[in-house]
């Protein structure tokens, strides 16, 4: 029964950006210099830079990372140079890929995030990640995205200042993610990125001390993907708008059952620092499941979930 | 695209000393282009635990390369099951490594990336001649230390290494058939000098034009503090725990005076100097 | 450096019961008799049988389970046959054993759990754990316990119907889990439970459907004991009152984690699915901890905690 | 505290046919203790598969068990890659297994524990004499009637089988061994008939006294409602997904004139009449 079939389309469209396929990668888990001694970055549907805010941030002390069974944890704290050295810097460079752009925007005031997105007004990239769900952050971040009032307002007043489409990041430590969703999608926001990490914690009970200078920190990693997939189904069925979906995706067939559950897109974090090649790879076995089970195009995966 | 994790061949994994192992990988691809001082990354197969164990860079042969590692947790205690002929998953070397002068700086560059303004140069000078260099290690900071003695020797430097270790002492016969001088220290007393190493060079001073160490982070500080007051340049190689190993994730930094620096890319060498040490 | 020293005193006290160790079973992972057929049932601190509620309750449709990285979900649906028939043909059998008794409690309804308790009152047991947070269960558990107003009102109403005292087992699945601890304390709660299960979904991207019947089900396992982990560390820095830490223990040391963390005991749940021995193993591997870091009791473990 | 997980050594693994593999295990506490339809819980040693792997006995030997399995998933892909002599964690025997008569039944007793009023007892008195029976099994359900069809004859009963495959058969000769009738079919009619088994039994009608069944649930339903026409009686061998695999967990029911019962410690078999197909 084997037919000839032409080559699948694997192209998505979010906020009325066509990505060449479905992979990005997860913002703080790439950084196209060291990653592109990897792979091919003109492979990926979209770069997600890591966060940028409007000045430099020091991040948090070591240790910034833990592991945990299928998991890790991380409190980097969103180190980064600030945007006018990112823009001075590090876009320039991520302007020459032929790949689309996405700059990941973190803040700790609503002020922080209405200075990098103005500043990015003039720039070529194709769309803006506002992450208000960053647990590492003593003094904002999160709390933006926990309440839905929060959410809405800051939603809408990014939304006022920013040339590009944005997509709001959300976080998973919250009760009802889809009240935090319908408020974002009311004030404009153009999609949705779920999840952030959960709030975890690990303690060596060799040391007998929090594995992690800053105590807490990010759950990411396979050990969290049922979380992630619960979110973006319930997401999925509660707003209209894009959703690119994340979470322990470490195969071809995780970002399937992403899409099943109603993503339009999917970035690819904890699996790149193991395997430095991962989105280049899932993106290769996502292809073979669609050839196995005869999908044509992302739209047909999705329509191809049956929800009983 | 230069960058790769590899699936090499174990040609042997032994123990060495309680709780130490050495492991010899055949692979051509890392041992003709790396240098004293990077490290690879081994990705266990427990599938529970996800993130890559950097480990150094000990002997350097034309197609093998030796590891030393100590059986700490689980990824180690994996790797120590490991047998002959068995395949494990290496990166190719990561990090910049011991700058060991002129001659094997354009060697490092093919592996090896800096941005402009960051290569250390405070000391490079000292590095030119058959100099009198001192390498202190401590615990799993001593195999690093057997390339970096070997390629200086090459250079036609003088070498004295000074090793330190809990109680049982490993790679010594390495170092003797260097034909270098070699100190030991134990904490226990059980071999050679009881006490630290930097208990034995207050104890024993020597001149020495410059210094390499590896160890843990409070040997490597004081050992900083005592050069910047003898006015001697001394490398170091910090370690930290990472997430990526390649730069990626910003899990491993070591305050600088010029701040963060990533261990894995921009590290895991850095000088004396420029590290804060009480950040 | 070897001395002579006395054997570990593993006794711990929770709302003035004392159990002869701290290890617990998770509810809804044990069953006396099938459990009892692997290990000695009064080498336990306690038994936490599974969710008893007033009525029979038939449970889900399969399939129930599903297997997910590190972990697994659970759609089990609080299948019991009622309380009448848990007094009359299981709890004589328990109080057989050496060990003390805890009943969850389950319910839809606050009068639910009001003829549970009611009907325990003079039965022989030791304490109530009062689940209300089970997310397999459409019309109510869960609610109770992710408003903290909801959470305190039922509190009250059951403390002023029980005899024995009640420990409140709280859902993960909320922004602030602090909040609703203090709200349950505040109302009289003699202890908390932490945690009951993420709410997860898997889908099986071969059948292209949910891999469970009830699509949505309970993250168990080690995955998620970071979250675990940090929730009975905040809590442990919220209330006083004492808490039963669970959530991926699969080890001494995980056993010793919690404890450091602020449990008063721990529940062995997953680990008894893919180990039916584990809460004994675990026990033996608790002690081995303590013998190796020559700590004498739990509370030295607890204090042997260096959290600057 | 009767049962166990132990350790126990495999003596072979092959591949029997296109993604079907046999594995014997030397295990002389499980085969002296178990009956045919029970089944053994294999544990996948890759750390982030959790849950116990349910596998029916197909072939109980004086020292020996043998397993046969479909690779479906990650768990049976890592059996599929374990080798001779490599020792696994695997469960003493669970469930009940087949009802074949009262010689039996007391063996059974000592190893399966049901509450009072539990025993099905429909078709009990047809066990009792040397009686046609009829062994039905779908794919992976065909393994089981290999123990089945065995301890049958040993009761001196007259022995016919069905089993259906997809393409390719297996276990043919095991069957053939035991010198019964047997009657295969593929669904792509490459060998045998072309069919599934109930169209073969709706074809060529024979009598039969009993009926024992094992494979999709489709099957089974079919099957049952059959033999309720014919009023014979049929046992069924249920497949659900586990959690435990030991009674704990509540995981694996199957819906039963008396509610849900557990598949693992209650089942696998049940009476046909007994199962509630339309739940
Ligand atoms: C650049 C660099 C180079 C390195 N080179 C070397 C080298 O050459 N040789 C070498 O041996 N190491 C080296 N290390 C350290 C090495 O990477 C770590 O020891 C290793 O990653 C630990 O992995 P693990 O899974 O065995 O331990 P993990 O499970 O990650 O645990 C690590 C820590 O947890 C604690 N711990 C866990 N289990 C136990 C236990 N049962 N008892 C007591 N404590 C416990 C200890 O604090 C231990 O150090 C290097 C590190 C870096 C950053
Ligand atoms: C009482 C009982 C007895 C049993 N006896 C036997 C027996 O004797 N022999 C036997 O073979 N089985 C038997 N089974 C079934 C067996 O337990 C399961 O097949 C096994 O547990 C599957 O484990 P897994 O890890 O390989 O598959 P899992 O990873 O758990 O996946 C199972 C299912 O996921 C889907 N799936 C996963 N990966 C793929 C893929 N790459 N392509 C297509 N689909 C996929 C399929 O639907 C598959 O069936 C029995 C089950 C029970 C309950
Ligand atoms: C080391 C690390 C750093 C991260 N930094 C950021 C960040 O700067 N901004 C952000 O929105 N998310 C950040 N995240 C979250 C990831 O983008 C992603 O949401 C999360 O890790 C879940 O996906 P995963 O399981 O595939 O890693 C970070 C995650 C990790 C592991
Ligand atoms: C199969 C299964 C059934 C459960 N049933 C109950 C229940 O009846 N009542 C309850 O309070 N918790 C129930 N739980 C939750 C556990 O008691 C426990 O809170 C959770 O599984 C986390 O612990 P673990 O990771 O050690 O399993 C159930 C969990 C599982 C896996
Ligand atoms: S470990 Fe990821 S940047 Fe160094
Ligand atoms: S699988 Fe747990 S009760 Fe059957």
């Amino acid at each position: 029964m084997l037919e000839l079939r032409d080559k699948q389309d694997l192209r998505v469209t979010i906020a009325g950006i066509t990505f060449s396929n479905p992979i990005t990668t997860a913002s703080g888990t790439f950084s196209a210099k060291e990653s592109g001694y990897f792979y091919d970055l003109n492979e990926l549907g979209a770069v997600i830079t890591k966060g940028v805010s409007s000045h430099a941030w020091e991040g948090n002390k070591t240790p910034r990372i833990a592991e945990t069974y299928g998991g890790m944890l991380n409190a980097v704290g969103l180190q980064n140079p600030g945007i006018d050295d990112f823009i001075a810097n590090e876009l320039p460079w991520l302007q020459k890929l032929d790949t689309k752009i996405i700059v990941n925007v973190a803040g700790k005031t609503p002020e922080d995030y209405y200075t990098v997105v103005e500043k990015l007004w003039h720039e070529k990239i194709d769309l803006l990640e506002i992450n208000i769900s960053c647990p590492n952050i003593k003094c904002g971040g999160i709390g933006f995205g926990t309440s839905p009032k929060m959410a809405a307002e800051i939603t809408k007043e990014i939304k006022k200042r920013a040339r590009q489409p944005i997509i709001m990041k959300l976080t998973p430590n919250v009760t009802d993610i889809t009240e935090i969703a319908k408020a974002v999608e009311a004030e404009g926001a153009d999609g949705v990125s779920l999840i952030n990490t959960l709030l975890g914690m690990k303690i060596d009970v060799h040391t007998r001390k929090p594995a992690l200078f800053n105590k807490t920190g990010g759950l990411s990693g396979p050990a969290i993907k049922p979380v992630a997939v619960r979110m973006v189904y319930q997401v999925r069925r509660s707003v209209g708008i894009p959703i690119i979906g994340l979470g322990g995706i470490m195969t071809g067939e995780d970002a399937a059952e992403f899409i099943m559950a109603g993503a339009d897109a999917v970035s690819i974090g904890t699996a790149a620092l193991l395997d430095p090649g991962a989105p280049i790879r899932i993106k290769k076995e996502l292809i073979a499941y669609m050839e196995r089970y005869h999908f044509n195009s992302i739209k047909e995966i999705r329509d191809g979930f049956i929800d009983l | 695209m230069t960058k790769k994790i590899l699936e090499e061949r174990i040609t042997s994994n032994q123990k060495i000393a309680e709780g130490i192992f050495r492991m010899t990988i055949y692979s051509p691809e890392i041992a003709q282009n790396c240098t004293p001082g990077q490290f690879v990354n081994l990705y266990p197969r427990g599938r529970h635990t996800l993130l890559p164990r950097p480990i150094s860079l000990c002997k350097i042969e034309d197609e093998h390369i030796t590891l030393v590692y100590g059986v700490v947790g689980q990824g180690t205690q994996e790797f120590s099951e490991y047998t002959q002929g068995q395949e494990l998953r290496v990166s190719t070397p990561q990090g910049n490594g011991f700058d060991i002068g002129p001659s094997l700086s354009e060697k490092m560059s093919k592996f090896t990336v800096k941005r402009e303004g960051e290569v250390p140069t405070l000391g490079r000078s000292e590095l030119e001649a058959g100099r009198q260099m001192t390498l202190v290690g401590g615990g799993l900071g001593v195999p690093s230390l057997v390339a970096l003695a070997k390629a200086l020797i090459t250079q036609g430097h003088h070498i004295r290494v000074i090793c330190g270790f809990r109680t049982e002492p490993y790679l010594i016969e390495e170092f003797e058939a260097l034909g270098i001088s070699l100190y030991v220290t134990t904490d226990s007393g059980d071999y050679g000098f009881k006490g630290t190493v930097m208990d034995y060079i207050c104890a024993h001073p020597f001149a020495s034009d410059y210094y390499y160490a590896c160890g843990p982070k409070p040997m490597l500080r004081e050992l900083a503090a005592y050069c910047r007051e003898k006015q001697v340049p001394v490398q170091v190689s910090m370690e930290e725990r990472m997430g990526c190993g390649y730069g990626a994730c910003l899990g491993c930094v070591c305050n600088t005076q010029r701040g963060y620096k990533k261990v894995c890319s921009e590290g895991p060498v850095f000088l004396g100097e420029e590290v804060d040490w009480y950040a």
